[in-house]
Parts: structure tokens; C-alpha cells; sequence
């Protein structure tokens, strides 16, 4: 994901403005390919995997099998 | 079964891509009407393979076109088939949108609205995010006046919404979304064999698969946020 | 020429009739979109032969269908083909529409906008009449994209607005109208003879035929006031 | 026309009500064929003519020649 996606982004369950952490960056440092979304609220957080983040309601992520 | 664990298997079998080549058919001519300006952001909600959001972004020039779904496996795969920078996807739920109030242009969605757990909550939050004056797009070809595809429901563990015509406008008015168009998007594209090759394997007779493909078609609902 | 004595004659002459049937191919596909409920009120500006009004009315059950026009004859024609004591006429000027705010719930108009003398005046006029939520259809076969139309100014003495797609959807913006859908709705019923019939009288080549009717076809651009 | 018109009609030019002057009726009494409608501000006159109310602003409107 790009970083202006975060912009717009909000956490799915009280729609606050989410925080990057521990971001990994690809080569060209413009596509985040990991890292954690962490809500500024409620402090839910949120993974980037592959570089796709899952906002998905805690209750409706199950994690992905290693 | 979940949308998640039922939509990652189909993304597994490929069925993404099947989808997208018979959906294009309608697709195409309801994005085609679509108002957006360069530079508008746009949301495509249930993206499976994210054929709509490319083709939106290859159209119109849009800054940015996001793919949500919640599936995980269909939004790898969407990203595997995508070059375009300024194309994303995020993995996230109709019910609960992460979105922020006013923040998306556009909205699209075709053949996957009615999986929402509860359409009206979802029609509520898509009123949210979009912008006054921004559209959303709602294809559907599973409705009450397509009776031929009522037996889909058989098909999948996932309880569908089967609205007819008249409910998807007062749904949308219940969500304070203005409805500014409804129509049939018929596909005249499949091909419908001569009379003497019926009853085939899925149709008794050519009657039902031209009212099935030629008139009812995808039903196409426009809201506009106030 | 004024628009009542240039349109008396075309009235007189019978072209209304004309007009009717070469325009509801296209018509027809786009009143089929629009989001009239039962009771609501319709306005059909620069009505001719009235025949899109008396479609609404039998189509959707509107409570009352209004259609305007600048050429007493037209309204006197128009009336004379109707039976339906709920479809009324008013001659008025599109520049300053005799109707109160918000008094109309959805506004149509085919081959008509272009003549009005300030076409950002008349787009105000409409948004001033038309409800909150309320849409205007909006057909044209004359404009920038159909460069077949062109030559059509120099038939009639009225100074003829030629926008082009991007122009209509930008005057609906700055009258203050939200742009829900803009869409080429093509003529799929004119009969185009096989190519060794051109050059005809009025085509040189099939593929232009084709072009104009069946590709550009109606320019329609949909408003919904906020 | 029908009185029910009466309701959303205005005049063209500043938008105030119309008041029906001198207004002749059809057999069922259901439909206004003859009359004027005057601007309850501006004092302006419409004809109704064989049953339409001519609202042109009065320097598009012509006298129909009898
Ligand atoms: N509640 C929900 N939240 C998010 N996505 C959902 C969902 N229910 C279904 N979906 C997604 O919606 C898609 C429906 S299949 C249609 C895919 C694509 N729009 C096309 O036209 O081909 C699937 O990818 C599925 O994962
Ligand atoms: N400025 C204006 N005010 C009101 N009516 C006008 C107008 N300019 C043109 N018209 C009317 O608009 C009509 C255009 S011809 C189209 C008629 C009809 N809608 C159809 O589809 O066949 C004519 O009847 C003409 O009298």
C-alpha cells in the first residue's frame, strides 16, 4: 500500500485515524509491504500482509495460516 | 462459512477471473455512465479480481481507485494482476467500512452487494464515506425479478439479499442516499444458441435465456449523497 | 426568428409528429432509468408532441405530468393527442420557468435544452424548481461529439448551444447540480441499409451511419439538485 | 388546465403567486378554459388560452393574430 492510502483510511470500528507502525518499505521506498495500523483510539491494531492492510472487524480476522 | 473462508476458496480456484470475464459484459456499460472527474478517488466494494477498478482508472484518470474486500486471497490476487501505482486494496468488511466521512468520490460495486450481513447498515455506511454529490454504483444480476437466479442461494453458505427493484430505491432513500437512476443493463454479449440447441445443460428454452440475459440483465441502481 | 414563430411552424407542418418517432428510440431507454415514484410531479421541457410526458404518466403512475414549451401550437398539439386529464401544458420560456422552488420532483428534456438562449440560466431555473433529491434528464442529439449534428445550425435561425460532454457535466456543477451519470444511449431501431446501398442521400459511408446511430447515439447527462 | 396547476405555478418573471381572473370552466366543471392569470406582486397578465396558460414572459408573447 501507498502511505497517502493511509489519508483516508480510519479504523473499521470506531473510525478514527490509524497509526503506521513498524513499517517495512520495498525497495523503491514508495509501497509499504508491512507493518501495523494501530488505532489513535481505541488502539486496536490492524496488519499489513503482503502489502495489503486487513481492516477486517477483529472478530471477522482470523489469522492466516503460516 | 465466512465471507472470508468462502470467497478465499473461489479465489483459490481461479473462479475471480471467470467471474470478471462474464461480469465485464454488464460492467462495462454501467462504468461507462459513471461521473468521475481526474483526479476523483473511487471505491470499488466487493473488487473480487479488481477488473472494474483498473478499467476505471485506465478511463477516467482518477487519482486513486481502492478495491476493498473481504476476502484476503481475492485481494492478492487482484494485486498480482495489477501495475497501476495509484491502484490499492485493502481487505476489510461492507458493515464496517475503514474509511473516513466524505473521503471517496465514487463508489462501485457489482455482484457483491447483497452478501452484506445487513444491506441497509451497508448503504448507511457508503452514504458516510462518500462525499455530498458523490455516486454509488450498485450492480446486482441476483434480484427478485430475475427469477433465474434465485437458486444461486442453494449454491453458497452465505444468506443473500434478494431485493427487488422497488426495494433497492427505498433502501437507498432509507440511508438518505437520493436515487438518480435505475435501469436493466442487458448483456449482449453471451452468446445464445438457435432455437433447435435447447433444452442445453443450464436452459429448458431460448425464451428464458434471452429474458435472462437480453432483458433483465444487471440491474443498476444510482444513489448520490446528499 | 423567435422560438414560438420558428417551432408554431414546425408544429403547423406536422414535424412534431416526426420528431416524436424518430426520438423515442432513443427516449424510451432513458426514461426507463429515470427514479419517478407514484404521485411525484414531472415537468418535460420543450415538450413537442408531448409524447415523453404521456410515457411517464403511463409508465410510473406520476401524479401529474407537466409539459412546457415556448410554441403555443406544439402545446395546442400536444393537447390534442392526450386524453389524460393528469398530463397538463404551459407555454413558458426555459429562461424563466413559471413553476414555484422546488415544486417539481423530476425534470426531462429531449432535443430541447440547446435552444435555450442562456443555457446556465435555464440549468438554474431547474435546480431552483426542482425538490431536493429531484433529477433532470437530460437528452441531446445535438453536441460537440456528434460532429454528424453539426450542420443542423444552419437549418434554423435559433442560435444552437454545442457543448461537448465535459461542458455539460461542468455548467450542471456550476448551476449548483450534482452529475449522477452521463451516458451515449444508442438508436439500436433506425435500419441501416447493407453497404452496397451507400452513398444514400444523406450518408456517404455505412460506417458513418453506424458512428452516428448506434455509437454516439443520445447524449444523456443526469442532475440531481442537492 | 386543471385548477391543481395553480399550486406550483408562478409568474416567469419575479416567482410570486398567480391569482385566476375571469376564469371559464367545461361542462364538468373540471377544467379551466378560458381565463387570466395575474401576478399577486407585479401585477403582470397571463392569458389562458383554449385551456393553456401562456406564462412567456410578456415580451416573448405575441398576440396569437385572431
Ligand atoms: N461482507 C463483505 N465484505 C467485503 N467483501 C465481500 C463481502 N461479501 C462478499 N464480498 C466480496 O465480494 C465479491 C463478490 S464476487 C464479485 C467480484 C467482482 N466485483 C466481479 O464483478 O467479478 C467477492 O470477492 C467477495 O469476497
Ligand atoms: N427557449 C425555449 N423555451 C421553451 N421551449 C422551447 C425553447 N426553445 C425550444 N423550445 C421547444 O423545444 C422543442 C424542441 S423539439 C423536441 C420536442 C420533443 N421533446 C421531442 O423529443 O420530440 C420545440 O417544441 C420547441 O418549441
Amino acid at each position: 500500500m501507498k502511505e497517502s492510502l493511509l489519508e483516508i483510511l480510519c479504523c473499521p470500528l470506531d473510525k478514527h485515524d490509524l497509526e503506521l507502525e513498524d513499517a517495512e518499505y520495498d525497495d523503491a521506498g514508495e509501497e509499504i509491504v508491512a507493518g501495523t495500523l494501530v488505532c489513535s483510539e481505541c488502539g486496536e491494531r490492524y496488519p499489513i500482509e503482503d502489502g495489503i492492510p486487513n481492516l477486517l472487524p477483529p472478530d471477522m480476522r482470523e489469522e492466516t495460516p503460516a | 462459512m465466512s465471507v472470508r473462508e468462502e470467497f478465499d476458496d473461489w479465489a483459490a480456484e481461479g473462479r475471480d477471473k471467470g467471474m470478471e470475464e462474464r461480469h465485464w459484459h454488464t460492467a462495462k456499460h454501467a462504468l461507462a455512465r459513471m461521473p468521475v472527474e481526474a483526479g476523483d478517488v473511487v471505491l470499488d466494494m466487493g473488487c473480487g479480481s479488481g477488473y472494474a477498478g483498473r478499467a476505471l482508472r485506465d478511463t477516467y484518470d482518477a487519482s486513486a481507485v481502492y478495491g476493498l474486500d473481504g476476502s484476503p486471497e481475492m485481494t492478492r490476487n487482484a494485486a498480482d494482476y495489477t501495475d497501476d501505482p495509484q491502484v490499492g486494496y485493502v481487505v476489510g468488511d461492507f458493515g464496517s467500512l475503514p474509511f473516513a466521512d466524505d473521503s471517496i468520490d465514487h463508489v462501485w460495486s457489482m455482484e457483491a452487494f447483497y452478501y452484506a450481513a445487513d444491506p441497509h447498515q451497508t448503504l448507511e455506511e457508503i452514504a458516510r464515506v462518500l462525499r455530498p454529490g458523490g455516486t454509488f454504483y450498485c450492480a446486482v444480476n441476483y434480484y427478485e425479478e430475475n427469477s433465474y437466479s434465485h437458486e444461486w442461494q442453494a449454491n453458497i453458505s452465505i444468506e443473500m439479499t434478494r431485493w427487488d427493484r422497488d426495494q433497492y430505491r427505498e433502501a437507498f432513500r432509507d440511508a438518505g442516499l437520493y436515487v438518480a437512476e435505475q435501469d436493466h443493463v442487458p448483456d449482449r454479449e453471451i452468446t445464445i444458441p438457435d432455437a433447435d440447441a435447447f433444452p442445453t445443460d443450464d436452459w429448458d428454452a431460448r425464451e428464458a435465456m434471452v429474458e435472462r440475459y437480453r432483458e433483465l440483465g444487471t440491474l443498476l441502481t444510482v444513489g448520490v449523497a446528499p
